[in-house]
């Protein structure tokens, strides 16, 4: 077992056809995910990669029972792509786009909540459950199988972690990259909670940043219900107010969001936090 | 993107929300003859202009255009006054608070009212604040401005004008695509509400949609402003080691590690997940314009692959020199072709962040 | 409330669909010289007028007189048709179905759009129907409309056309409160699509926010129209046994089971919750016009009391007596109290709705 | 144990100081029912049958930690109450409120479902669980307990057929009245899978009419999922087409919601029809 995407998933891909729909296409199929379907409107009855396309996401939906989607449309048009696979039905959507627009983000969270569908981002990595299936851009290379899941605000810190988890022996069971944007889809609590549930989780890697105070927010929820031990990163620490640093969520406002009060707050709940990324491999390797 | 004042109250107006009617000016002497007293407000991005001495009342022309001469071109808080906003001093029986932002935790909006205007809201008492988060589809409902003018203690009379602030606020909040719409202070005058002051900042990703807005680019630093432009994540900082890296976790992630060891970051430049050489060489050109004495690489290749951006500095460096050193990390796919590119180069590649670190502080001179 | 097409494409055209420029008389001596071809469209409440008879072409002033003399004072299905809608003759290329409604089972709206128009739409097949339910919170979406699209098989340039005529239509539906919105056909021609036909239905419970609407009062018989005025539920039916009840479930019940005795109710009168007299009075003032032979009395009383019903029945024969025979079925609270009111006017009063139907049948001369 | 509402039910009143709201707090009380406080704006402070009225709903759950909300309110403003009352945390709101806007109604039920309330109405005269509480205006005198679960989309119709089970010596778990109009918060077969799942229900009763296809839909779902003996009337077998009978819902359109369609569906579900509404008592008590 694994959270949210196993070997079962059947994957959609909307924005096939594009650069980086064609490239993480066959990237995911390499990681072994059952790509059944791709959707650019205009475009059915081409290939990409072997998949077949769709104008439509029902179309494909009804054609291949495609159960999850991952979202390569440009921002402009994601909430609507987003929009069309809830209402077709699917349960599991992986935003990767960025620069999706605050308020589409709220409208399409809220009407996921509605409809009882998960969003994974916007603006995110999205996942992957090694020897499963990937459905996200992350790079296939850093991960291997076992039990420590991992979720995260960022991407290639992300992989950096994971990578050097790997490399000191650290199997994963499911990495969430959970998108660097104030509004998304699904949080830490959300991912912990999972996390938590997830019989072949064994620990739990979380790495924050500044903005917001959703991982104080976690903190609170670790203390209530996380017994697996949690370890976590937090970057920004020298990050200066009112800048955003790159994610549209990682900025700090009127004092809010500083990763002084995230580290104090996660230290209090018991977490482990590491004071440089590959910090996190070690600390898990001193517990085993 | 942040609105100047006179922006954000065109667009209050536009909405059904109250203003004084004012106009801007950028010389003393446009300013119009008028009657009783004027206000002269300072148009800069940045908060606390009134204790900077950037807003002034006067009672006649000769004294405003007096004041105004002194106003503009003023610094305040590091920013230049370009442009006054002249409006008539109104006549304040009561300052409120009001505003809607973004609210992470609950994923909706967020309304915030207190009768405690014209003050910092984050030095109002939790107690103090009527605070609601409002669903995005389903939008303000009567039932939470009534919650409001209760809180707030209004009569029922400004309860009625208060519908039509909240409702106009809300409307600027969402048609605008707003982070930040707010009022503060909202003033009670004896003709009902009046925003005395409007701070409206539009969700950048939403630009595309907004066209006919001016864009004002102030808030930025010319370097800031130049990377902006071609869509490079960049933020200057004090220090003097130009940081670049792929991902903005793992770059803000680099400029801590530099902290640990007693270095300082002069730049935050986030290349994102590009190996595109083009892209690579814009980032060269942004940051040799910073002052700075180290450039620092750190690169985790994932679907970034070493080499290609490893070829993507060695073609900037060819275009031109950098005259200063450059310590870089790499690490992921390629990483042995992308350092020996590097060596090419005479660039030493650390294969862990921690050493390359080390030695960027260094070579800084700051151990 | 049904609307009448005229008024129906008014709104259309307020929100953006295309119509044609029509206008309506109600005297043949109004038609305007036009040239080319005019259609003479009967404005009555009530589908199928075209196979009745009621929709004619014309093509000179002179024809299209003679046509409205025809046309003015007719009879469609029980409607008089008192004005006439006068339209270019439009050029169709093809017709095509589209409507929104409530629907129920999903408790959203449904847009239901169709290649085959100009028909009634449950003739078209299943799988001729392109259906969507439409979340009123979420509303019309791109991508409902390219599925659309595609489902209808229009060209891109057609495709860019149908986005208008969907979101006004969804407009017209939210907005005005619809129970069904309707356009059949929708024409396509040369210069895009238009609305040849026009069917509105405003939900009735939201008119009190619709004050600007024209009332239509056509699709009632006077007396139900009465009714209407006084807010009592009354449907005026064939039979001859006059039903009064309270709750409407009791009353349809009511009417089942006067139908199991072969007897066939005249009228559906619905007391609703209220025991008040006055009420009651004015429910047998609307039924004694009615033309029945029985009155049938149910009456089950739970927060309604059986005496203070049965005391409004006496009032209301005290003020005006009824010339034919009361059935009276009293059962609930007070029930012996109600039946002794009764009796003292000579209504008996049976306990079980059974027996008292099959009295009712038995006076009415079914049985 | 029963469905929806119990002993513990802590009721507010929305539209207390009206005259249903009076009239209905008073016998909602004399039923047992634990109404603790009541909401009409700008009348906090007063007290309606010594029930404490407040100016918000969120005022009155802070203050009495109300868990359910029965609403009286005019029909313009009845949406602007539920949904004040699903922002306070309600999870239960029984609208009486008839004559909402069917756009008010689609509107409130979706906001519902996006927050996890359940909404019984509009247009209904709400529940009752004999002994423990009621959330309504059904009658008092019309119940006993027992362990016939009711459920309607009339009002006197059922308070008719419960009567005429109580006289039959047959209890009743709960009687929820659904309601009469086209789009309601909880359906038949919502309320069929509570009552399957209820241990305190043995057997159900259903009370349809014309208009629609709830009672169709209900038949498929029982035939897939409900174990328990369900006893069915429909009313209005001789409503002419195109008439609305009373309820907004009680319509035939375009042969479409027809008692024969309704009939037919529930009797090929194995459920027994009456022909008759005291009918129903009759052929419970013949199974007994």
């Amino acid at each position: 077992m694994a959270v949210l995407v196993d070997e079962k998933t059947r994957v959609l891909v909307q924005g096939i056809t594009g650069h980086q729909g064609r490239y993480h296409t066959r990237a995911m199929k390499e990681f072994g995910t059952n790509v059944v379907a791709g959707v650019t409107p205009g475009k059915a009855g081409e290939l990409v990669e072997d998949v077949p396309v769709f104008n439509t996401v029902r179309d494909a939906v009804n054609e291949t029972g495609a159960s999850a989607s991952i979202i390569f449309v440009p921002a402009p048009f994601a909430m609507d792509a987003v929009l069309e696979s809830i209402d077709a039905g699917i349960k599991l959507i992986v935003t990767i786009t960025e620069h999706v627009p605050v308020h589409d983000a709220m409208k399409m969270v809220s009407y996921a909540k509605m409809k009882g569908t998960r969003i994974i981002g916007p603006n995110c990595p999205g996942l992957a459950s090694p020897g499963k299936a990937k459905v996200g851009i992350l790079p296939n290379t850093v991960f291997t199988e076992g039990n420590v899941g991992v979720v995260s605000r960022s991407g290639t810190l992300t992989y950096e972690i994971v990578n050097s988890l790997t490399e000191a022996g650290i199997g994963q069971s499911t990495t969430v990259g959970i998108g660097g944007d104030p509004v998304i889809g699904t949080n830490f609590i959300e991912m912990l909670e999972l996390f938590e549930n997830d019989p072949d989780t064994e620990k739990i890697v979380m790495v924050g940043e500044i903005g917001g105070t959703a991982e104080e927010e976690a903190a609170d929820y670790i203390k209530e219900h996380i017994t697996k031990p949690v370890y976590a990163y937090i970057a920004g620490r020298t990050a200066p107010p009112g800048k955003r640093m790159g994610h549209a969520g990682a900025i700090v406002t009127r004092g809010r969001g500083t990763a002084e009060s995230k580290i104090r707050a996660l230290e209090s709940a018991g977490v482990k936090v590491a004071k440089i990324p590959t910090e996190i491999a070690e600390l898990i390797a001193k517990d085993l | 993107m942040k609105l100047y004042e006179y922006m954000a109250k065109e667009i209050f107006k536009k909405h059904g929300i109250p203003v004084p009617e004012g106009y801007t000016v950028e010389k003393p002497e446009d300013i119009r003859p008028f009657e009783g007293e004027v206000v002269l407000k300072s148009q800069v991005l940045v908060g606390g202009r009134g204790k900077a001495g950037g807003i002034k009342f006067a009672s006649g022309l000769e004294e405003a255009r007096k004041i105004a001469e002194q106003l503009l071109g003023m610094d305040i808080k590091g920013y230049r006054v370009r442009k006054l906003l002249i409006e008539p001093k109104i006549n304040i029986q009561k300052e409120y608070y009001m505003s809607f932002i973004v609210d992470r935790s609950s994923r909706e909006a967020m309304l915030i009212a207190s009768a405690e205007g014209g003050v910092e809201i984050e030095s109002v008492p939790d107690e103090k604040l009527f605070r609601r988060t409002i669903n995005p589809l389903i939008g303000i409902q009567p039932n939470v401005i009534r919650a409001l003018s209760y809180k707030l203690g209004l009569t029922k009379e400004q309860a009625k004008g208060m519908v039509r602030i909240v409702n106009g606020l809300w409307e600027v909040f969402t048609q605008e695509d707003a982070d930040l719409a707010e009022i503060n202070p909202l003033v009670l005058t004896p003709d009902g509400f009046v925003a005395a002051d409007a701070k409206l900042i539009i969700n950048d990703d939403s630009l595309f949609r907004h066209k006919d807005l001016e864009i004002v680019e102030e808030e930025y630093t010319p370097l800031e402003r130049e990377a902006r432009e071609k869509g490079i994540a960049f933020v200057q900082l004090d220090g003097n080691i130009g940081v670049i890296a792929n991902g903005a976790g793992l770059t803000m992630a680099t400029l801590d590690v530099l902290s640990l060891y007693e270095g300082k970051a002069g730049t935050f430049l986030d290349l994102g997940g590009t190996d595109n050489p083009e892209k690579v060489k814009e980032a060269f050109g942004i940051i040799r314009e910073a002052p700075i004495d180290v450039v620092f690489l750190n690169i985790f290749g994932g679907i970034t692959k070493c080499d290609t951006v490893a070829t993507g500095v060695v073609e900037a460096m060819k275009d031109r020199p950098m005259n200063m050193p450059i310590v870089a990390r790499i690490k992921g796919v390629n990483e042995e072709e992308g350092k020996e590119i590097l060596r090419s180069e005479g660039i030493h590649a650390f294969s862990t962040l921690d050493e390359a670190a080390r030695e960027a502080v260094k070579l800084a001179g700051g151990e």
